[in-house]
């Protein structure tokens, strides 16, 4: 990452943070939203295969809470659909994010899977797969390995407000808080499921409430304001690390956009998504803090701005230039044993029976 | 009269018997207000309001296992699954507790779970799954998956009234790309019964679903390029599966493709394979043969969703290399 | 049920229940106890097939909350293998039970089913299957309709301990609580699931902890007070007939056997069975608040006693007397349409390939 | 050298594997302090503390996702299902999640879904289930069902090293009432294999797990009384299938029973019927034929579950038609 180069003092300042750890936040929030408008430009270029998932106005929450982890010790984080933030933090660059979206052969998954679907677990990630829910017992399982081999790494899952609806959640945080695992379970509430308000997926009051019965302690916190999400996040991930098990945390926020970008959010009252944008954007607050409260000059938060802007330019350049997938790479790799899947036997080097780049009508929901 | 599509075709099934019937009810995640991902119920929140049409949570399992318990108390529920892949996550409610309700409890149960099924619309491993032959061998579930628009609605409507539980498979990839006049009336198609989707004499292919297009585009390539006469049977129903229809064809023409977008291994046509040596063994002049999908995981970009799943040029191939055997 | 006619007068007793209601209580819970040790005597003579599970020792909270519905307003319970007092309450009468066991033709499921898994919707209770927390989603789908049709019925529907960790309990209760259905669900808590511990199946206090992140009362009484399990089971009935929704009730209790006949219980602690069976057996307890607190005579009780005594004679001659089921009679019933299945075409009339009476040596557990 | 069930030929086999590998961990319901339900990990707790050998609560698909988590990690984890039938609790966490871990995301997914299947001991219909078949079309899980106490141990043995996710199906029938001295040493028998339990000429049965021993018990029946000559081909490995041997065997005796305990209609007979006509065709003397459970959920009553399993008449009377054919 570009900006700890930026390094001028190590004052520490009041959240706890160092003055470079603030601006790093603030470069991580500003590179995924400019990531993702990015990305709105090439899928109306038709560029983008597939949906495209927003995490506008939610930047803060996916950054603050994955920056509470340590990489160096080697923490994992699964992320969500709207956590490009987190991945970023973790390692994952533009270019992989870009050539994810465009299902290109040298993406992390080598086209096989779809946007932030990918994981290193080098550098602390594991990708979600699209049944909500079950990362849970799966990062279950990974701080279990972590508690068992007596290692000093703790693990992180997100779940939205409607995957705390579905079973694996349950079995899984249940599972981890018995074992008392190392891992924090983030519940991202940004008020909608797809179109289905937090009113109708749960009548609990809140969602830190749900750490009660599985004997957790649960918090919640403004999801829109970096450091506090930082700041609880860190204690959870330090009482992890301490051997006290799971913290259930809810994090507050607001899905300026649709579920994908097709969704028109017809059902949302009016003046919710303009009333958020304008007085609670986590950029924009964030920003005000920096300058105000922290005295850092706009131009060097411009000149951040301006490096984003290079970084992503020069990753877009770098995913369009990068080659289709290879059909026959299909094949490989199901198993380790065998390594390969033969081709059925009608089949020889056949061309693409649709152009790369038209986007089916029905992909996602109705075009109409 | 207009033509209609695949997509309305099953939106009016599902008004015509909320209208005819007051027990049925609809029950999915985002089906209400917003009509359902792909709209499939559109409108039909503000006709039969909130109580007849559900927004539930994020819980497959619960939308099923409710479904069987008002199903149970004399109502009639159609679930929908947003994508046809998270009915993995009721797997055991359908498998256990409703394919088994009557036969070990005597309580009827009488509910529909359908959903966009299928591929060739890059959807990647998980929205994209055809997961028929997973209930295949569960007594108790009948499963229909259409492939025309006429089929969409008849067959769900049938499924709407038969007295046991119907999965009912929705090819998404069909959802606005085919259309047609549906026939008037109060228009039900037999669960059981397959369809002969088009006459011919040296050749059948046995398919269901988007495969059955991309049979009948092969179909007319062999007749146009290679002077074929390629019979289609369009199954519908899978469970029950039509053997006289099955039989018939199979006498008729004595070869025989199965095509599925299913993986080969493990797919609905070992079923039918078997079932065909049973059937009219003496008949068959050459090996029943195979076109499905590769087995591996339906990746998303195009170049590998295609190459994995079958298209019409396989179908071709295939064929050809059955009638000259 | 033959108690109602010993009515002699309705002065309202302290708990809000008749002199009868209370001698009711008392009647299905001694009916409890003395049907299951007829089991016993016939699974030792090998006449149970398959497994027999006990509820002794809770036999009080199993009557007790069953007791609080009302039959003649079409209030449905769904019990589980413990519950064999709740099913009794319901109107399941001992030879059904008994052939159920037996595995006999006439039973309720014609020898398809175990146990107590059956049900009957007009009597009000419908049989679980095997697989643990299916039942809420589907008593949540029975109360649903009930309120859709604006009926006033209330269902109840009881989990283990152990089942609590399954993620169908959890999507069901959360289902029903967001659309209000009129459903009690009940924890019964009996310290165990199987061999395992509550502490190794959740990390919560208690159980009733568990309603908060549902949004729902919870609260939690001593299951072995057949009162308390009543009242606080009736609340909660009246709760849900008013429209107010899904209560969660934990009613603590002990499994004083194993968790079938086979098992040996060496996983419990030294006296701790000893300790329950002496200080809080349900029925000694009870006895001692009708005869001392209620001032009923002992010999009444005994009559009672003797009552169940014949009964469950009769039912056992009954039941033995009741002929296996008809080997064809597998073949019907798995569809409305068609009502039977074809034999496969290699079957003619085949004889039991193995002995009627013969418990297979590798059910359930070891036989060492 | 003293003779080992099948039961305990499976505890060996962990035991072995856990002394020789420190990665490998066991995690089920009550498997720890109790020794699970049929006691097969017995002693296995005792000897390797509490954090090897994990009683959880009773969530298998929390089971099976943590599994998978830690297998990720670089343990090896082996899953115990109480029943087998419980499986179907976690068949989305399996089927979406483990089997596509590698391909999709290049994750290493090594452990093994253990547990007690099938029937004949009157279990009724949620304690002797065979979810062979419903995971017969899922890329990337591979799935053994042994029918010997020797094959139980190598079996497993392999599955546990094996680089990705094992369904290991063990016949509950088998667990006490088959034995046999086991090879020395570390006995391990390679996944894909079939094995020929008998050798014959007039007719193949193609069977696996409790339905080899009813196979082989008709077999003497026809050699005795018919002075047929019936050869016995064991699977053993389901995914991936052994098509030589099957291909062997066909080409061999020219009839083939395919038989199982599963319900014909969906059961692993289809697939394998399909692939004999894919690899043997032409030496098909007799349509192939399939002997199976009855299409319904399985009974509980002695009378019932006698009547829709597959039995050995039943095998001698399909046999037989076969050789006459
Ligand atoms: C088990 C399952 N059921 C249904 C879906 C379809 N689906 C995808 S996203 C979504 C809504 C998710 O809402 P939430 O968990 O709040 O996450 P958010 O999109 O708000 O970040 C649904 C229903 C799914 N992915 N998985
Ligand atoms: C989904 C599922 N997994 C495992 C089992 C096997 N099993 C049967 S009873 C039991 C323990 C149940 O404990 P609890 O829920 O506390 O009920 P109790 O027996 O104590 O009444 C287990 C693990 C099951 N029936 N269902
Ligand atoms: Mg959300
Ligand atoms: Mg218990």
């Amino acid at each position: 990452m570009a900006v700890t180069s930026a390094r001028t003092s190590d004052r520490t300042m009041p959240p706890g943070l160092t003055r470079d750890q603030l601006l790093e936040l603030y470069y991580y929030m500003r590179l995924t939203r400019s990531l993702e408008e990015r990305l709105v430009n090439l899928y109306r270029q038709t560029k983008v295969v597939g949906g495209l998932f927003r995490s506008l106005g939610q930047e803060a929450d996916a950054v603050g809470s994955a920056y509470a982890l340590e990489r160096s010790k080697g923490d994992i984080l699964s992320p969500l659909i709207r956590n490009l933030g987190s991945m970023l933090v973790q390692g994952a660059t533009p270019v992989e994010i870009l050539r994810q979206y465009m299902a290109k052969g040298d993406s992390p998954t080598r086209g096989r899977e779809l946007n932030i679907h990918f994981g290193d677990t080098v550098r602390g990630f594991i990708g979600q797969i699209s049944h909500l829910g079950d990362m849970v017992p799966v990062m279950a399982g990974v701080t279990l390995s972590f508690k068992l081999r007596g290692q000093d790494r703790v693990g992180l899952v997100y779940v939205g407000d409607g995957a705390t609806s579905t079973g694996a959640f349950h079995e899984g945080i249940n599972f981890a808080a018995v074992q008392r695992c190392p891992l924090v379970v983030i519940v991202e509430n940004n008020g909608y499921a797809y179109s289905t308000p937090t009113s109708k997926q749960t009548a609990c009051a809140s969602f830190k409430d749900k750490a009660l019965g599985y004997g957790i302690p649960g918090v919640r916190a403004d999801g829109n304001d970096v450091v506090a999400t930082y700041q609880v996040t860190k204690e959870a991930v330090d009482r992890a690390r301490a051997g006290e098990g799971v913290t259930l945390i809810e994090l507050t926020t607001y899905r300026r956009k649709g579920h994908a970008e097709h969704d028109n959010q017809s059902y949302v009252p009016p003046g919710e998504i303009d009333r958020w944008a304008r007085e609670n954007d986590p950029l924009d607050r964030y920003t005000r803090e920096l300058t105000t409260g922290q005295g850092i000059a706009s131009s060097e938060l411009e000149e951040l701005d301006g490096r984003v802007r290079g970084e992503v330019d020069r990753a877009t350049d770098e995913a369009e230039a990068s080659p289709a997938p290879e059909p026959r790479d299909a094949l490989r790799g199901v198993y380790a044993d065998p390594a390969e899947v033969p081709a059925l036997w009608y089949r020889e080097g056949i061309r693409s029976a649709v152009e790369t780049h038209e986007r089916p009508s029905s992909w996602g929901t109705h075009d109409g | 009269m207009a033509e209609t599509t695949y997509l309305e075709a099953i939106r009016q099934a599902l008004f015509e018997e909320m209208e005819r019937d007051p027990d049925v009810l609809c029950l999915g995640e985002d089906i209400g207000v917003y009509g359902g991902a792909f709209k499939v119920t559109d409108g039909l929140q503000a006709r039969f309001g909130e109580s007849r049409v559900i927004d539930t949570p994020l819980s497959e399992a619960a939308i099923v296992g409710a479904a069987a318990g008002a199903a149970h108390m004399g109502m009639r529920p159609v679930c929908e699954m947003q994508f046809i892949d998270f009915i993995s996550c009721a797997y055991d409610m359908l498998t256990n507790y409703v394919a088994t309700a009557r036969y070990r409890a005597f309580l009827p149960c009488p509910m529909v779970v359908r959903g966009p099924s299928g591929g060739y619309v890059r959807g990647g491993p998980f929205h994209s799954q055809n997961p028929e032959a997973a209930f295949l061998h569960t007594p108790g579930l009948k499963i229909v998956y259409p492939a025309t628009a006429s089929d969409a609605k008849g067959l769900l409507k049938a499924a709407i009234r038969d007295e046991d539980c119907v999965l009912f498979f929705e090819h998404k990839y069909l959802y606005r790309r085919i259309k047609e006049e549906l026939p008037p009336g109060d228009h039900v198609v037999p669960i059981g019964k397959a369809r002969l989707a088009r006459e011919g004499r040296d050749l059948s292919i046995i398919t269901y679903a988007a495969t059955v297009w991309k049979a009948l585009e092969a179909a007319e390539q062999l007749e146009r390029e290679g002077n074929l006469s390629v019979e289609v049977l369009d199954l519908r129903s899978l469970l029950p599966m039509d053997d006289d229809a099955i039989a018939q064809t199979v006498r008729k023409t004595n070869r025989v493709l199965i095509v599925h977008e299913d993986t080969v291994t493990g797919g609905v046509a070992g079923e039918i394979s078997a079932r065909i040596n049973d059937l009219a063994f003496e008949w068959l002049d050459a090996p029943i043969k195979r076109v499905g999908a590769h087995d591996v995981p339906l990746p998303y970009a195009p170049q590998l969703e295609d190459f994995v799943l079958p298209q019409t040029a396989d179908i071709v191939k295939a064929a050809r290399w059955l009638a000259e055997y």
